[in-house]
């Protein structure tokens, strides 16, 4: 089969496979700058990295029993619902498979038996973005969520209540639509005055909801998590406010740095304390050379 | 015993012009459209205020281009469900030939409608030459696609977004024919509403009043039957999916030049909204019975009722629940009305 | 012979539906294909108009080797057929219904308001009074719906006309305008292939009659050959239509 | 009188399909209901039959007036119909359409045994010889379908039995025998009713004779007030059809 | 003439066993089945392991428990697109009312299935009364389904996904019943597989072999030919989707019980996958034909597919495009088989 397989079936001669399993499908913006952290590391230490994602938590674990079942040498779990996953990293645990736990889930990685965990939940960086926005002078935010249900989602547009301090109104839209988006967006803004604020959760929803801004001619500042070419674009030309980074190639990285490690040398990283990974924040003064690596997908 | 042809028949009982009317498919739904709007319209002054019209009308035009599309295809007795990512497929190819390989976004768009037809031919061929169900063949497709749409990209960019269309040759002139707008009173319109209309226009002439439509009512009504009076079934069947895929290509170019860049999982799930707009409209899932005028209107149901939402500023949680009963209260209507014209006695 | 069979045979799955039939149709002729339920007629006119392709045998149209691979191609050669249970589409009006297939045109569009009023002429040719030509046929009753499929045949009808029992739904009225029909179309020039289960009807019209019997063929005789009566005790299988008759008027 | 119906009529949308009609179906007798195509039989029936409610006139079974709301409430009352277009369901088998709605029980289960050898023999009974009664009745002929909608409201058939042109598509045979079991039926104290193009058919069993034209009732006569010529002619609209006979025969 | 019932039949030609099973609407499935079953078993040692085995017969019999219902109501011609969603909301009963309002997990559950009956009901009596087509109606309950799911967890929790189902009282004895597992040959398998044999083993009993089975085919086939012979069509596909419901509801239970925590989006989109294992395993989508076993068989090759990729460590990105690849090839095997079974001469 001519898969252009990053990660193909045959395990490389050396280092051994490690199974990236998260819980966001695939094509999903900000996940994929993950997957490409954890391949390149791959590549780096000569070692194969499959990546597995699906937003259902029973499928996700499901996926970490099919890498049990393959008695891989690693396992990263990014744990958004940390209950749900717990049996199946238990059986991991129990099988003697390492586990590094990623992005959401900080809480439960220690009780769960994971040597460590890398990045921070959502709700961390939502703060952060709030934070930001009161800076800017928002009072009433408008949080775009373009996957109603989705806990990541959830948790930023919470996190960004709390930094506001402000009204933080949720708006539900469907990201594979854009024009839907746009036009929503608009509707909100046109038909509540008092919304000065917008944060997508998205770089795509973000584009759409620029145009959204400037139709309904409203004055609301516009901000976004994760970035891409036209996100970038966007911050330069002052139409975006900020985006927010949270360093997500690091969440695939370093898991893989220090499996590796584990693996040849059984070192341990943050000694059962987790390792952060941000937020950071990309904004008029930086766009300018992030531009080239979230084209890249490396940001 | 035979009576000339034009004198009144006693036998048919005197029908009004409006019940004559309201028996049309199409005229069914536009009741639903009547109330839908006037619910919106009579609490949010924004929703009916021109800008509120042009904000809401702009989605419903690119979802009816496609509906129109997939209501021709349903009154043929098939399903498309690729449609929704295939709008996906011909943007990512705009946009990755324009930025990433040079080519003008003419030619870009070009090579994106020979791929669209092509992969519109594959779907009608399959179906007419297997006998699947097309519901199981566009499935494979749609997911086919789906993950071409994000294994492709991925290998040509590194990420699963491109963008930068903006800065490519005939850009400016490209989005102003399929993204620009116009302004009507004062307030500015999307161009895409015009295609729309021009589409809606097309389609009904074809169903109404040429011999494919008449094909393609008899196909979806008796495949067998049509056949055996000559109809080339299966060349209309492929047609049809072909024209699915046309109208894909434009609604895929149409939002790849408006915002300039396109995510690989863009389209997935717009599918069955098409499906949805159609049945609202009237269109039969067994075939053989629609109107693309109807699948139209549902498109217009559809979009108001999700936006009429966001105007009331009703709580987002709660938003699939008002959407759903919307939609079951917008057919029921048409359903209601269309039943009073059958039986409203003399 | 504008067709000719020679020893044709069906088969669907298991089932031998016709077996070793071998008839001809000749111009100015009508062939009468006679037999109980089941013995394969439809099926025998199936595979003259296109609808099935024959799997045994060899079929003649003007003496070259044909298998037609749909309906079309049966009827781009002027074979026109009325089926037993192809006939309609039901939630088609009648005069789409009328013309399906092949649209009269004007410029690019299809002549509907032609299509009407011809529909509609040709109607009430037949004696069927249709009150609305735009009605949905699947509103019709079951006879006005056989008389819209045979109008439509005997309008198209260019050499040859397949007739599966289409007298068998229509009342004595429209049953003898059908059967006058197809004396004219005979005196025409064309070739009538017409199946019926009523010796009445077949006698007066059929100049050949071909009995099929369980898929296989009894034979074909010419109207010289065979007299009313002889006809008639071999349709019934015997003297029991006599002897019904007999039997339900003692009573 | 087991049905009564006075003045009866029914409307589909702008179309009057029956206006006024009065007819009665006493036990041992046979009334047959004769017209043109479109006439209203078919509409007359499903109003007996529970499948249209009338919207106009009085309906009586008993003697008490009642308005079917389902083919199920006439079939509990002993109303069996074969209808001419809601006969079958194409996909399922010859035994399972059969016994559709009267499945035979043993324990919970439907006797799956005991229905494939009751539809074998009722079907052999009126002879015809289903070649596997696990055949989709949608393979069928036009002939077999219809004797298996026959047989079976046969086989349930408890006070009235309605048959709406059942022996159109069988031939010379089976429609004799058909024509037998309504004679048997009468005998056993049925009512029944019986719609036929056929005066052939009709004359033979019928005690009563209802004619419709366009939608009314043009009377309904006693055997005794009516011939066979007089009969044939009224159903052809005058003396068409001898003139027809005539015409023919001549070339 | 007539010959005498038992004797041989000269029309009929002699007919293999072979070719008789063949034409069964399951057994072209299992054809399927052992296609993709051979591809990924010999290209991976670990999918053909018992572990393996029981790692895609898991996923297997959840969607086989749903499929079997679905295809039950495919073949009585009627959709239900809220079949997904109504898994979760049944989950989210349960977890919220035993972690939240201190009910033991059985009476949770009992309340989750008394919801669950009455939306299955409620889907059946619109369907039935309104006429409308029950993509539409089941359309809207599955919005209205998802927004409730929202919004009432929102409300009561304040967060979208509840947990915690574990420290309920009598969880450990309900999670034995319908979320253990066990032991074959020393690999541990979900008792979930059991709970999918029975239900597929009811389903066909009922389908072949009960009065009720001749309806759901006859109401599927022609919905007016079976009530003119007198069959309870409306009560018939009340009670199918009531099984649905209630299909939904034991899957539900099984996934909260076995995930101790409930995300408020949980089902969306499965809807569509019943269908698609319905359909591979033989149902038609316009009704009145198909099997219980073949929706069975369906769901099997659609959890090995989905699996099988997984094992074959192949990139994730192009996952979709396997899958649908895979699923064309099976139903067209699945097709092929059925035509040679059909056409084959003697
Ligand atoms: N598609 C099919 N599959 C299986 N069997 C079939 C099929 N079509 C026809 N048959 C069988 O072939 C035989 C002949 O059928 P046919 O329709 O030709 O009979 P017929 O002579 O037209 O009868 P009738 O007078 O009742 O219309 C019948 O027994 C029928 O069951
Ligand atoms: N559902 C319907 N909607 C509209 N018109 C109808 C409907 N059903 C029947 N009709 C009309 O009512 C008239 C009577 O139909 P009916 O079927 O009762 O005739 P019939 O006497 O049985 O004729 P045939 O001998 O041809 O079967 C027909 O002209 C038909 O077009
Ligand atoms: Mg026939
Ligand atoms: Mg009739």
């Amino acid at each position: 089969q001519s898969a252009p397989a990053s990660g193909s079936a045959p395990p490389a001669a050396s280092g051994g496979t490690f199974a990236v399993i998260t819980h966001a499908s695939a094509g999903d913006a900000f996940w994929d700058v993950v997957k490409n952290g954890a391949e390149a590391a791959g590549k780096q230490y000569g070692v194969t990295v499959t990546y597995q994602g699906d937003g259902d938590p029973g499928k996700q674990s499901q996926l970490i029993d099919q890498a049990v079942a393959q008695k891989v040498d690693g396992l990263v779990v990014s744990m958004a619902n940390p209950d749900a996953l717990k049996e199946a990293v238990g059986r991991a645990v129990a099988a003697k498979i390492p586990v590094v736990t990623i992005n959401s889930g900080a809480g439960s990685s220690k009780a769960f038996g994971a040597i460590t965990h890398v990045g921070q939940s959502e709700d961390v960086a939502g703060r952060g973005a709030g934070e930001q926005l009161r800076a800017a002078g928002v009072t009433k935010l408008l949080c775009v969520v373009h996957e109603a249900g989705n806990v990541g989602l959830d948790q930023r547009c919470k996190g960004a209540e709390q930094g506001l301090g402000g009204t933080v109104e949720r708006l539900q839209v469907d990201v594979a639509n854009l024009a839907d988006v746009t036009s929503k967006v608009a509707a909100k803004l046109q038909s509540d005055k008092q919304v000065n604020g917008v944060l997508a959760l998205n770089p795509a929803v973000a584009v759409a909801a620029r145009d959204a801004v400037k139709d309904s001619g409203s004055q609301a500042k516009l901000a976004t998590f994760d970035l891409s070419g036209d996100v970038v674009t966007a911050i330069k030309d002052g139409e975006i406010l900020f985006a927010v980074d949270q360093q997500q190639y690091l969440q695939g990285w370093l898991p893989i740095t220090f499996l590796t490690l584990y693996k040849k040398n059984l070192n341990t990283v943050g000694g059962g304390l987790p390792v952060n990974t941000g937020p950071g924040f990309v904004t008029k003064d930086n766009a300018e050379q992030v531009a080239k690596l979230a084209e890249a997908g490396t940001r | 015993m035979t009576a000339a042809a034009g004198r009144a028949d006693e036998r048919v009982a005197r029908a009004g012009l409006v019940r004559r009317l309201l028996i049309r498919p199409e005229l069914g739904a536009v009741v639903g459209l009547v109330a839908v709007f006037a619910f919106f319209a009579a609490q949010s002054p924004v929703f009916r205020s021109p800008q509120g019209v042009a904000n809401w009308l702009d989605p419903a035009a690119t979802l009816g281009i496609m509906a129109v599309a997939i209501a021709l295809l349903m009154i043929g007795g098939e399903f498309d469900l690729s449609a929704g990512v295939l709008t996906g497929t011909t943007g990512l190819i705009l946009v990755t030939l324009a930025t990433r390989y040079g080519l003008d976004v003419w030619t870009a768009m070009l090579v994106g409608l020979v791929v669209a037809l092509a992969i519109g031919l594959a779907n009608g061929l399959i179906v007419t030459r297997t006998r699947l169900p097309s519901f199981i063949v566009t499935l494979g497709t749609f997911l086919m696609l789906q993950g071409v749409n994000l294994g492709v990209t991925k290998a040509l960019t590194g990420t699963v977004q491109v963008s930068g269309l903006r800065r490519a040759a005939g850009y400016e002139d490209a989005r102003a024919l399929l993204a620009g707008t116009v302004e009507i009173g004062g307030t500015p319109f999307r161009v895409a509403i015009l295609w729309w209309l021009l589409v809606t226009a097309v389609a009904t002439w074809v169903l109404m009043r040429s011999r494919p439509g008449n094909w393609i009512f008899a196909v979806g009504g008796n495949e067998q039957a049509a056949r055996a009076v000559g109809v080339p079934a299966a060349r209309t069947k492929i047609a049809l999916f072909m024209t699915t895929a046309f109208a894909a290509w434009l609604v895929g170019s149409i939002l790849a030049l408006r915002y300039t860049s396109v995510q690989a999982n863009i389209g997935i799930g717009q599918e069955f909204i098409y499906i949805i707009a159609a049945v609202i409209g009237g269109c039969l899932l067994t075939g053989g019975y629609g109107s693309a005028i109807g699948a139209s209107v549902g498109a217009v149901i559809f979009g108001m009722a999700d936006k009429g939402i966001v105007f009331l500023g009703w709580d987002a949680d709660w938003f699939k629940f008002f959407l759903g009963a919307m939609l079951l209260l917008a057919t029921l209507a048409n359903r209601l009305v269309r039943r009073y014209a059958e039986e409203v006695k003399h | 012979m504008i067709i000719e069979t020679r020893g044709i045979g069906k088969t669907f799955g298991s089932v031998l539906a016709l077996r070793d039939v071998s008839m001809g149709v000749a111009a100015g002729e009508v062939t009468c294909v006679l037999g109980d339920n089941g013995a394969g007629k439809s099926t025998l006119i199936k595979i003259l108009s296109g609808v099935h392709r024959h799997d045994a045998g060899t079929f003649l149209v003007d003496g070259r080797e044909v298998s037609f691979g749909s309906p079309r191609e049966a009827l781009d050669r002027g074979i026109a057929t009325v089926y037993q249970d192809l006939a309609m589409i039901p939630l088609m009006s009648v005069w789409r219904n009328f013309f399906l297939g092949s649209e009269p045109r004007r410029g690019p569009a299809f002549d509907v308001a032609r299509a009407r009023r011809i529909a509609r002429e040709e109607l009430l040719a037949m004696g069927i009074d249709i009150r609305d030509v735009d009605q949905p046929v699947g509103t019709l009753s079951g006879g006005e719906r056989q008389s819209v499929a045979i109008a439509r045949a005997v309008h198209f009808g260019a050499r040859v006309l397949i007739l599966d029992e289409p007298t068998s739904a229509l009342g004595v009225k429209q049953a003898g305008v059908v059967l006058r029909y197809i004396v004219r179309a005979r005196d025409r020039g064309l070739g009538v292939v017409f199946i019926t289960h009523n010796p009445h009807h077949a006698y007066p019209v059929g100049d050949r009659f071909l009995l099929l019997n369980r898929g296989t063929s009894l034979g074909e005789y010419g109207k010289a050959d065979i007299t009313r009566e002889e006809l008639t005790a071999l349709m019934a299988g015997g003297a029991e239509l006599a002897e019904l008759e007999h039997e339900l008027r003692r009573e």
